[in-house]
C-alpha cells in the first residue's frame, strides 16, 4: 500500500463530516493502541481499531469503508472506556457505517437471513442488528 | 607551582552560550571573578538563534537578553570574546591559560557599536548566524543586540582584504576604530577553576545524500527554519523558502536526521529534537493558518515537564500530522519536493509533494571540544561528547580536580537541563571558592545551636 | 514640570507588528512633560538600554517610561540601566504594550494603537507623581533548610555546607537516602545504587555542618528571603515536639511517590500479587532487598519464566490518570528487563510501550541493547487489561506495528506507574507559600532559564518534587539549587522593593481594620501610639490595606491615591 | 411498595422467563414491579451518530410514561437499562437536544425521572442482608459465574453505579443468594452482541472466551441480565463443543431466574426447559429444583 499524503487529502470532507457525526476529534489518538490491546472482536478483524484511526488521520477513508472491522464493532465501549484520550471509537465506526450504508445501501436484508436464525433470535438482536446493519 | 601560594579565586569559562553565562552569573553575582571567553564575535550562543521556545513559546531573545546584557555590564564578569582558549597549564587553583584572540580588524576599545559600517558595507555575504537564510555584511555584529555590541571584519569576505579595495567602513567610521592592521593576541589568564561549555553543533547533514540536503535548496535544517520563525531573522518571522520565497503550504519535519543511526551516523538520540520539531510546525502553523505540517518520527520523546502536554497541543489544537517512520528519500520535481517515508502504523509507504523539507540534525559537540579534551586531559567518547567524572551522581564534575563541565558539551541536553547543569558546576567552583578563602567564617558566621 | 523619556520598544515583531510605534512615538512625543519620545527593535538589548541610558544623560531626564512586555520581564532591567545613567529606578516604570495591548489586539492594529498610546499616557502620569525611593536593607541568616533526604537533599545540603555554610536536613522518615536507597543498579551501567548513594551519605556524615533530622517535617515557614523561621516538627521515639528556627534560605526536595496500583483497574487493581509495581521489582533485583536479589514472583516465590513490562501505567493518560510523561520508566524498564534476562537466561521479557524515550548519553545505545543483547522483546502498544487465570497473568496487549492484537501468558507483570509528587506536597507547598502545577508538583520560577528557583524568593527546588527526573539530572538541580542559596549567601544583607505600603499617621485612627486585611502578617498596633505600623520586611505591596483603611491612612509608596487618580485622568481625558 | 417498571421487548416474548420471575420474586419480597401502562421498543442500542436524535425519541418516550407515574423507573434487561439511562442523561445534561426531542414527541420532559436496574433495587431498597434472609433455598453448593457483558458498566461515566474494571453487584447479589462466586476473568467481556446477524463465527468465538473462562473456574452455571446475552452464551455452545474439543456446555441463566429459585418459587413459569443448554440437571442435582 501507498499513500500519497496531500493537505487535500489529510483534510478531506469526508473526514470533516466523520469527526464532526462522531463528535470525535481523530487527532487526538496517539496510537498508543490500548484500544486493540482490549478490543474483544480484534481476533475477527482485518485492521485494527487503533489502524482505523491511523488511516483516518491519513485521509486514508476507502481502506477503512473496505474493512471487515467497521461491522465487527460491537460497541461495546471497552476501547473508550480505557482510552486515555477519550477517544470514543464505537461513535466513529456507527458513523462509518452510517456513512457506507447511505451509499451502498444496507448491510444485511432482513429477508435474506435464514428462516432458522429469525425464528430463533431474539427481539432485541433483530432491532439492534437492523440499527446497526442497516440505513 | 608553589605549594603555599594561595589558590586564585577566580573562574575561567570557555563558552558563552546560556551555559557559560549562567554559570558565569551565577558566580559573579556570589563575589567572584570570571573569565568568560567565546569564540565569537558576541555571547549568546545557540539560544540567541532560537526564535521561541518549547514548552511555553516564551520569545528566546526576550527571556536571553537580560542575560547577555547583566553579563555584558557585570563588574565581575571580563568577556573575552572571539577567542579561544588555546593552552592551560597548572593545577586546580593555580590554572594558567592562554587565551588567544583573532583580529578584528576593529579597535573595539574605541568603537561605539553606532553601527554606521555596517549600513555602508557594500559586500553581502550569506550569514552562517542566519543558517544560510539570510546575508550580512563583511563587518559585521551576528546580531542588532550583539553583546558585545561591536563588528568584526570577515576577512574572507571583505573586498580590501580579497581584492585590495574599498576601506569604505574606514572612511564612515565617526571614531576612526577600523583596524586593518590588527593582529591576532594572546593573554595569560590565571584561575584556580574552569568550567568547559562550548554547547553543540549540528551533524553534517550532506552525510545523508537520500535527504536532499545541500541539493535541493527548499530542504533546510532546524536550526535554519528557527532562524525563519524568529522575529529579528531574515524573514522577519515570516515562513518563506528558500528557493523562490514562496510561502510554503506543506511542509515535511523530519525527525532523528544522523541520530538513532549506528550505521550510517550517530548512534544516539539528540533528545531536543523531538520537542523542537513539534514546536515548529506549531509555530509554522500559527503563521501559515491554511498550511499543512507532517512530521516524520520514530518514538515521540517528550520527556520533561508539560511537553507530553506540548506535543498534544501540536495534534490537537495546530492539527499537526504526526507519521510514524523515517524518510528513505526527499527529491525535487518540479517546484515541489517530494518525500517518501511510511506509516508502520498504517503499514503503508507515504509520499507527499511537499513545499519545503525541515530536517532535524543530530546535535554533534564543538569540534574545538575534543581539542579542549586533549588540553586538560578529560576523557571524550567516540562522538566527542566530554565526560563527566560519574555518570550519575557527579555529572558536572570531571576526573580533572577544578575542571567542570556543563550543558551539551557533554551529552544532548535542552535549556532547563542545561541551566541547571551551569548552576551546579557553579556551585562546585563556588564551594572551592568557599573552602579557599574561607567566606562564611570571614563573615561571622556560626553553625549555632541547632534545637534538636 | 519633570522631564520625561518615553522608550517604545517594537520587541521584534511582537509588539511593532500590531501596535503602529512610530505613530505612537509621535502621539506621545507632544504630551505635556514628554521631552524625548523613540523607539527601537528591542529595548531590552544592550544598544536598547544604551539609548535608555545616553538620553537620560543628554536629556537630563527625571523620569522613564519604557513602553515594552509585562514588568513582570523587564522592570527590573530598565531600572538597572536607569540606575547606571543617575537616575533613581523608581522614576523609571513599564507601559505594558505587549501582553495588553499587541498580543491580545492582533485583530485591530488601529485600535492597539490607540490603546498603546493611552496606555503610555497613564504611565507618564504615573512617573510624574513618583518619588525616587530606596530600597530597604534586611539582614540575612546564612543558614538553610532542606527538606527531603534523598539523593536531591542530601547533594543541596552537601554542596551548601562545603562552601562552608550550615545546614539541617529534615527528613520525614526514618532514613536517609529516599528512592535511590531502595533501587538495584542504576542505568545504564548497572552500578550499584546504595555504593552511589553511600559516597553522599558519608559526605552528609563527614561535614559537621549538616545536621540531620530524620521523622522531621516542616510544620511552618514564617518570614521571608534571609530570614524565615521554621517550626519543625519531630515525631521521633514516638513522641512529638517541636523546634524553631532561622534560615535564610530553604530547599524544597521532597521527592515523589508512585501511582497506587488500587487506581488501576483494568490491570487488577492491586488483587493480584504477581502484577506489581517496578519499584517493588527494584527490591525484587536488589542485593540487600526481600530475595537476595533473586528473581521470584510473589504468589508461590517461583522463578518466572516470562515477565511482562507495561510501561506508561498511569502516565500519558490524561482521561484517567495522569496527562504527562513519567520520563524515567522507559529507561529502568530497559534495565529491569535486561538485569532480569541475566539472572534468568532462560526466561523471556515483554516490554509493552508507546514511544521508547531514551534522551541521555548512551541511553538510546543501552535500550538497543537490552533489545539485542539481552533478547528483551518490545512490543509497541499499549496493555489494555491483565488478568489472573491458572496461575498466569494474562496480558492482553497489541502490536501496532504488525497490527495484531497480542496475548502473553505471563508469570509476572511489573508496572511502571506513573510519577506523582510526593504525599502531601501541595500541603507542605501551602506552608511554604510556594505554588503548584495542578499536580502538585512544584513550580520553578521560569520553565527555561530559572528551573531550580521558586516564586518566592528564597526557597529553591530540586529533583523529582519539581517533575519527574532521573538520578544525573536530580543531583544536577541539587547542585544547582545550592549555587543559587551560596549566590545569595554571598551578600552581606539584602535588599528589598521599598515599594511597599505605610501608614500616614496623621490620618491612622488606630481602628485596626488592616491588620486581619494584610495577608503577609506585615501588619500591627504601635505598642503606645495606637497607630498602625508596617512590617517592611513583609509587606509585599499587595494594597489590601489601602482598601480596608476607612480613613485612607494606608498607602503605597508610588502607587497613591494622587498616582491613581492622575492615571484615571489621563486615561479617561478626550484625546 | 411498588415501581414503575420496563419490562421490554424481549421480556414480552422470547425472554417471558426473565420477566415473570422477576415480576414473581419482587413482589415475593414485597415490591410491586408495576408495567408502566404504555411503553415501546427502547430501540436496543444507544445511538452513537451526533445526528441520530430520532433514535432517542422511542426511549425518551418511555421515560416521560414512567415521570407520569413515578420518580423511578426499574428496568431488567440490562441493555434497556443502557439505553434508557443514557437517554435519560440526555435529557438532563443536553439542553439542544432536549427541546428538541421533545419539540419532536411532544412532551415536555427533562430527565427527571431516574433510571435503575433491578439489581439496584435489590441492593439500594430490599437490601443483601434483607434478601438473604428471604432465600428458602440452600444454593450453597452452587457455583454461579456472574456476567455483566457490556451494556451494565459501560460507558462507566454514564452508567457510573459499581467499579466498571472490578464490578461487584452481580457478585453480591450471588452471595446473597448463598451460592458460591466463581470468579472468572472474562465477566465483562463482549458476548458478541448484535454481530451473530453479520458474522456468526465472530460471536461465537467471543462468547466462547467467556464460557470457556466460566468453565474453567468450575462455574456451575453463568447468570446475566441481558436476553441477547443470555441468547449469544446459550445458543452456539453444541457447535462450540464440536469446535473446541473438551468444551462441556454451561447453562446461562437470567438472575432473575435464579433469584425465584432462591426464593423457593415454584419454577413452572419461568422457561427453565426453554434454554439451549438445560439447566435442570445441574439444579436437580443440587437439589434445587
Amino acid at each position: 500500500m501507498r499513500i500519497r499524503l496531500s493537505a487535500a487529502k489529510v483534510h478531506n470532507d469526508f473526514i470533516r463530516k466523520v469527526e464532526e457525526m462522531s463528535g470525535q476529534d481523530l487527532l487526538k489518538c496517539y496510537q498508543c493502541g490500548e484500544c486493540s490491546a482490549g478490543c474483544p472482536a480484534a481476533f475477527a478483524m482485518d485492521l485494527l481499531p487503533n489502524q482505523v484511526i491511523r488511516l483516518l488521520q491519513l485521509g486514508e477513508y476507502d481502506t477503512v469503508l473496505q474493512s471487515k472491522t467497521i461491522w465487527l464493532c460491537a460497541a461495546c465501549q471497552q476501547c473508550y472506556t480505557r482510552c486515555p484520550k477519550g477517544v470514543d471509537l464505537s461513535r466513529i465506526m456507527e458513523v462509518l457505517r452510517d456513512l457506507l450504508m447511505l451509499e451502498q445501501g444496507d448491510k444485511i436484508v432482513i429477508e435474506k437471513l435464514p428462516a432458522e436464525t429469525l425464528a430463533e433470535f431474539p427481539q432485541q438482536a433483530f432491532i439492534s442488528g437492523f440499527r446497526k446493519y442497516t440505513a | 607551582m608553589s605549594e603555599d601560594k594561595a589558590p586564585i579565586t577566580r573562574v575561567l569559562i570557555i563558552g558563552a552560550g546560556i551555559a557559560g553565562i549562567q554559570a558565569a552569573l551565577d558566580i559573579a553575582n556570589s563575589g567572584y571573578e570570571v573569565v568568560l571567553v567565546e569564540r565569537e564575535p558576541s555571547i549568546g550562543g545557540r539560544m540567541l538563534q532560537l526564535s521561541e521556545t518549547f514548552p511555553t513559546l516564551d520569545c528566546a531573545q526576550c527571556i536571553l537578553t537580560p542575560r547577555t546584557v547583566e553579563a555584558g555590564h557585570h563588574e565581575r564578569i571580563r568577556l573575552m570574546t572571539f577567542s579561544e582558549v588555546t593552552g592551560i597549564t597548572g593545577d586546580i587553583g593555580h590554572f594558567t591559560a592562554t587565551v588567544q584572540r583573532k583580529p578584528a580588524s576593529v579597535n573595539w576599545d574605541v568603537c561605539t557599536g553606532c553601527g554606521l559600517c555596517q549600513e555602508k558595507c557594500p559586500t553581502k555575504v550569506t550569514s552562517p548566524f542566519d543558517r544560510g537564510m539570510g546575508k550580512r555584511k563583511a563587518i559585521y555584529t551576528l546580531s542588532p543586540q550583539a553583546v558585545p555590541n561591536k563588528p568584526v571584519i570577515d576577512r574572507e569576505a571583505c573586498t580590501w582584504f580579497t581584492r585590495g579595495k574599498c576601506r569604505l567602513c574606514e572612511k564612515v567610521c565617526p571614531v576612526h576604530a577600523i583596524d586593518y592592521e590588527q593582529q591576532a593576541s594572546t593573554t595569560q589568564v590565571e584561575v584556580g577553576a574552569v568550567i568547559i561549555a562550548t554547547g553543540y553543533t549540528l551533524y553534517g547533514l550532506e552525510n545523508l545524500g537520500e535527504y536532499g540536503y545541500g541539493q535541493v535548496p527548499d530542504v533546510v535544517d532546524g536550526l535554519a527554519f528557527e532562524r525563519l520563525l524568529s522575529a529579528s531573522g531574515p524573514t522577519a518571522g515570516k515562513v518563506r523558502r528558500p528557493s523562490d520565497g514562496k510561502e510554503p503550504k506543506q511542509v515535511v519535519f523530519i525527525q532523528c536526521a544522523g541520530s538513532r543511526a549506528p550505521e550510517t551516523a550517530m548512534p544516539y538520540c539528540s533528545k531536543i529534537c523531538c520537542m523542537y520539531t513539534a514546536k515548529h510546525a506549531m509555530l509554522y502553523k500559527h503563521r501559515v493558518h491554511d498550511g499543512t505540517a507532517y512530521i516524520f518520527y520514530i518514538d515521540v520523546r517528550a520527556a520533561g515537564k508539560r511537553y507530553e502536554e506540548f506535543y498534544h497541543r501540536a495534534t490537537e489544537e495546530d492539527r499537526v500530522l504526526y507519521v510514524r517512520g523515517k524518510v528513505a528519500r526527499v527529491f525535487r520535481e518540479g517546484d515541489q519536493v517530494v518525500v517518501w517515508g511510511s506509516d508502520t502504523l498504517s503499514g503503508a509507504s507515504v509520499e507527499i509533494a511537499a513545499d519545503m523539507v525541515v530536517l532535524a540534525p543530530a546535535m554533534i559537540p564543538h569540534p574545538e571540544t575534543l581539542r579542549l579534551a586533549e588540553m586538560f586531559g578529560i576523557p571524550a567518547n567516540e562522538y566527542g561528547f566530554l565526560l563527566p567524572a560519574e555518570d550519575n551522581i557527579l555529572p558536572v564534575e570531571t576526573v580533572r580536580p577544578g575542571v567542570f563541565v556543563a550543558g551539551a558539551v557533554t551529552s544532548p541536553k535542552d535549556i532547563p537541563e542545561t541551566v541547571a547543569q551551569a548552576s551546579a558546576a557553579a556551585a562546585k567552583v563556588l564551594a572551592l571558592f568557599a573552602q579557599w578563602s574561607g567566606v562564611p567564617e570571614a563573615m561571622g558566621i556560626s553553625v549555632g545551636a541547632d534545637a534538636s | 514640570m519633570k522631564r520625561i523619556g518615553v522608550f517604545i520598544c517594537h520587541c521584534g515583531i511582537n509588539i511593532a507588528g500590531t501596535v503602529d510605534v512610530k505613530r505612537v512615538a509621535e502621539a506621545i512625543r507632544d504630551y505635556p512633560g514628554v521631552v524625548l519620545a523613540t523607539d527601537y527593535m528591542y529595548m531590552c538589548s544592550d544598544p536598547g538600554q544604551s539609548l535608555i541610558r545616553q538620553s537620560i544623560k543628554d536629556e537630563h531626564l527625571e523620569g522613564v517610561v519604557v513602553a515594552a512586555c509585562s514588568p513582570a520581564m523587564h522592570e527590573t532591567t530598565f531600572r538597572k540601566a536607569s540606575a547606571q545613567a543617575g537616575l533613581n529606578p523608581y522614576q523609571t516604570e513599564i507601559a505594558n504594550i505587549r501582553e495588553q495591548v499587541s498580543w491580545v489586539h492582533q485583530q485591530d492594529k488601529e485600535a492597539a494603537t490607540q490603546k498603546a498610546i493611552e496606555h503610555i499616557k497613564t504611565i507618564v502620569e504615573k512617573v510624574r507623581y513618583n518619588e525616587s525611593l530606596i530600597p530597604l536593607a534586611l539582614s540575612l541568616v546564612k543558614k538553610t533548610l532542606v527538606i527531603g533526604g534523598g539523593i536531591a537533599g542530601l547533594q543541596a545540603a552537601i554542596d551548601i555546607a562545603s562552601a562552608g555554610y550550615p545546614v539541617v536536613l529534615v527528613e520525614r522518615s526514618n532514613r536517609l537516602g529516599g528512592h535511590v536507597a531502595q533501587l538495584s543498579g542504576v542505568y545504564v551501567n548497572f552500578d550499584a545504587a546504595r555504593d552511589l548513594l553511600q559516597s553522599k551519605l558519608r559526605a552528609v556524615q563527614e561535614n559537621p555542618r549538616i545536621k540531620v533530622f530524620l521523622q522531621t517535617e516542616v510544620e511552618e515557614l514564617g518570614g521571608y528571603v534571609g530570614n524565615f523561621t521554621a517550626r519543625l516538627k519531630h515525631t521521633a521515639d514516638g513522641q512529638i515536639t517541636y523546634s524553631e528556627q532561622a534560615f535564610g534560605a530553604v530547599v524544597v526536595a521532597t521527592g515523589h511517590s508512585l501511582r497506587p496500583l488500587a487506581m488501576f483497574g483494568e490491570y487488577g487493581g492491586g488483587r493480584y500479587p504477581d502484577i506489581i509495581d517496578a519499584l517493588t521489582f527494584e527490591r525484587m533485583l536488589a542485593p540487600d532487598g526481600p530475595t537476595g536479589g533473586q528473581i521470584r514472583r510473589p504468589s508461590d516465590g517461583q522463578v518466572p519464566r516470562q515477565v511482562v513490562f507495561v510501561q506508561c501505567a498511569g502516565s500519558r493518560d490524561p482521561e484517567h490518570h495522569m496527562p504527562y510523561c513519567s520520563k524515567i520508566c522507559c529507561m529502568y524498564t530497559a534495565k529491569q528487563a535486561a538485569l532480569y534476562r541475566q539472572r534468568v537466561p532462560d526466561g523471556q521479557a515483554y516490554v509493552f510501550y508507546i514511544d521508547i524515550r531514551s534522551q541521555g548519553r548512551d541511553y538510546e545505545e543501552f535500550v538497543q541493547s537490552a533489545m539485542t543483547q539481552h533478547d528483551v522483546l518490545y512490543i509497541r502498544g499499549k496493555v489494555a487489561r491483565l488478568y489472573e487465570e491458572d496461575g498466569k497473568v494474562i496480558a492482553w496487549g497489541a502490536d501496532t506495528l504488525t497490527g495484531k492484537p497480542i496475548e502473553v501468558e505471563a508469570d509476572l507483570v511489573v508496572l511502571a506507574t506513573a510519577i506523582m509528587p510526593a504525599e502531601g506536597a501541595v500541603e507542605l507547598a501551602q506552608r511554604l507559600r510556594i505554588a503548584t502545577d495542578e499536580h502538585g508538583f512544584f513550580s520553578e520560577a521560569h520553565p527555561k532559564l530559572r528551573p531550580v528557583e521558586s516564586l518566592t524568593a528564597g526557597i529553591y527546588l530540586a529533583g523529582t518534587a519539581q517533575a519527574p527526573k532521573d538520578i544525573p539530572e536530580t543531583v544536577a538541580q541539587a547542585s544547582a539549587a545550592a549555587a543559587k542559596v551560596l549566590s545569595l549567601f554571598s551578600q552581606r544583607q539584602l535588599v528589598a522593593e521599598p515599594t511597599i505600603a505605610y501608614v500616614d499617621e496623621e490620618l491612622c485612627s488606630g481602628c485596626g481594620l488592616c491588620i486581619p486585611a494584610c495577608p503577609y502578617q506585615a501588619r500591627e498596633m504601635h505598642p503606645w501610639k495606637h497607630k498602625a505600623v508596617v512590617h517592611e520586611a513583609l509587606c509585599q505591596g499587595c494594597g489590601a490595606c489601602v482598601v480596608a483603611c476607612p480613613n485612607k491612612a494606608c498607602k503605597l509608596r508610588n502607587l497613591t491615591p494622587g498616582h491613581v487618580l492622575a492615571m484615571m485622568d489621563a486615561y479617561l481625558a478626550e484625546v | 411498595m411498588r415501581i414503575p417498571y420496563y419490562p421490554g421487548c424481549t421480556l414480552n416474548t422470547k425472554a417471558k422467563g426473565f420477566d415473570r420471575a422477576a415480576r414473581q420474586s419482587f413482589a415475593a419480597l414485597g415490591i410491586e414491579l408495576a408495567e408502566l401502562a404504555s411503553w415501546n421498543c427502547c430501540g436496543a442500542t444507544f445511538p452513537l451518530s451526533r445526528d441520530n436524535l430520532l433514535d432517542l425519541a422511542g426511549p425518551v418516550r418511555n421515560l416521560v410514561s414512567a415521570a407520569a407515574e413515578g420518580d423511578k423507573l426499574a428496568v431488567a434487561c440490562s441493555t434497556c437499562f443502557n439505553v434508557l439511562k443514557r437517554s435519560n442523561l440526555v435529557m438532563r445534561n443536553e439542553e439542544d437536544k432536549r427541546e428538541k426531542i421533545n419539540f419532536f414527541i411532544e412532551a415536555d420532559y427533562a430527565g427527571q425521572v431516574e433510571v435503575v436496574h433491578l439489581l439496584e433495587v435489590l441492593r439500594d431498597e430490599v437490601g443483601w442482608d434483607t434478601l438473604a434472609k428471604a432465600v428458602k433455598k440452600d444454593l450453597s453448593a452452587l457455583a454461579v459465574a456472574p456476567y455483566y457483558g457490556c451494556m451494565f458498566l459501560r460507558p462507566p461515566r454514564e452508567m457510573g453505579f459499581d467499579n466498571h474494571e472490578n464490578p461487584q453487584i452481580l457478585e453480591n447479589f450471588i452471595r446473597a443468594l448463598g451460592a458460591q462466586v466463581a470468579d472468572y476473568p472474562h465477566r465483562a467481556e463482549c458476548c458478541g452482541n448484535y454481530i451473530a446477524a453479520f458474522d456468526l463465527d465472530t460471536t461465537q468465538e467471543m462468547s466462547y472466551l467467556i464460557l470457556a473462562s466460566a468453565r474453567k473456574a468450575s462455574a456451575d452455571l453463568i447468570v446475566t441480565s441481558c436476553p441477547l446475552c443470555q441468547f449469544n452464551l446459550d445458543r452456539w455452545q453444541q457447535d462450540l463443543a464440536m469446535k473446541h474439543g473438551g468444551f462441556r456446555p454451561i447453562p446461562v441463566l437470567y438472575d432473575s431466574q435464579l433469584l425465584a429459585i432462591a426464593l423457593g418459587l415454584d419454577v413452572t413459569p419461568f422457561d427453565l426447559d426453554r434454554h439451549y443448554v438445560d439447566p435442570r440437571p445441574v439444579l436437580a442435582e443440587k437439589g434445587l429444583i
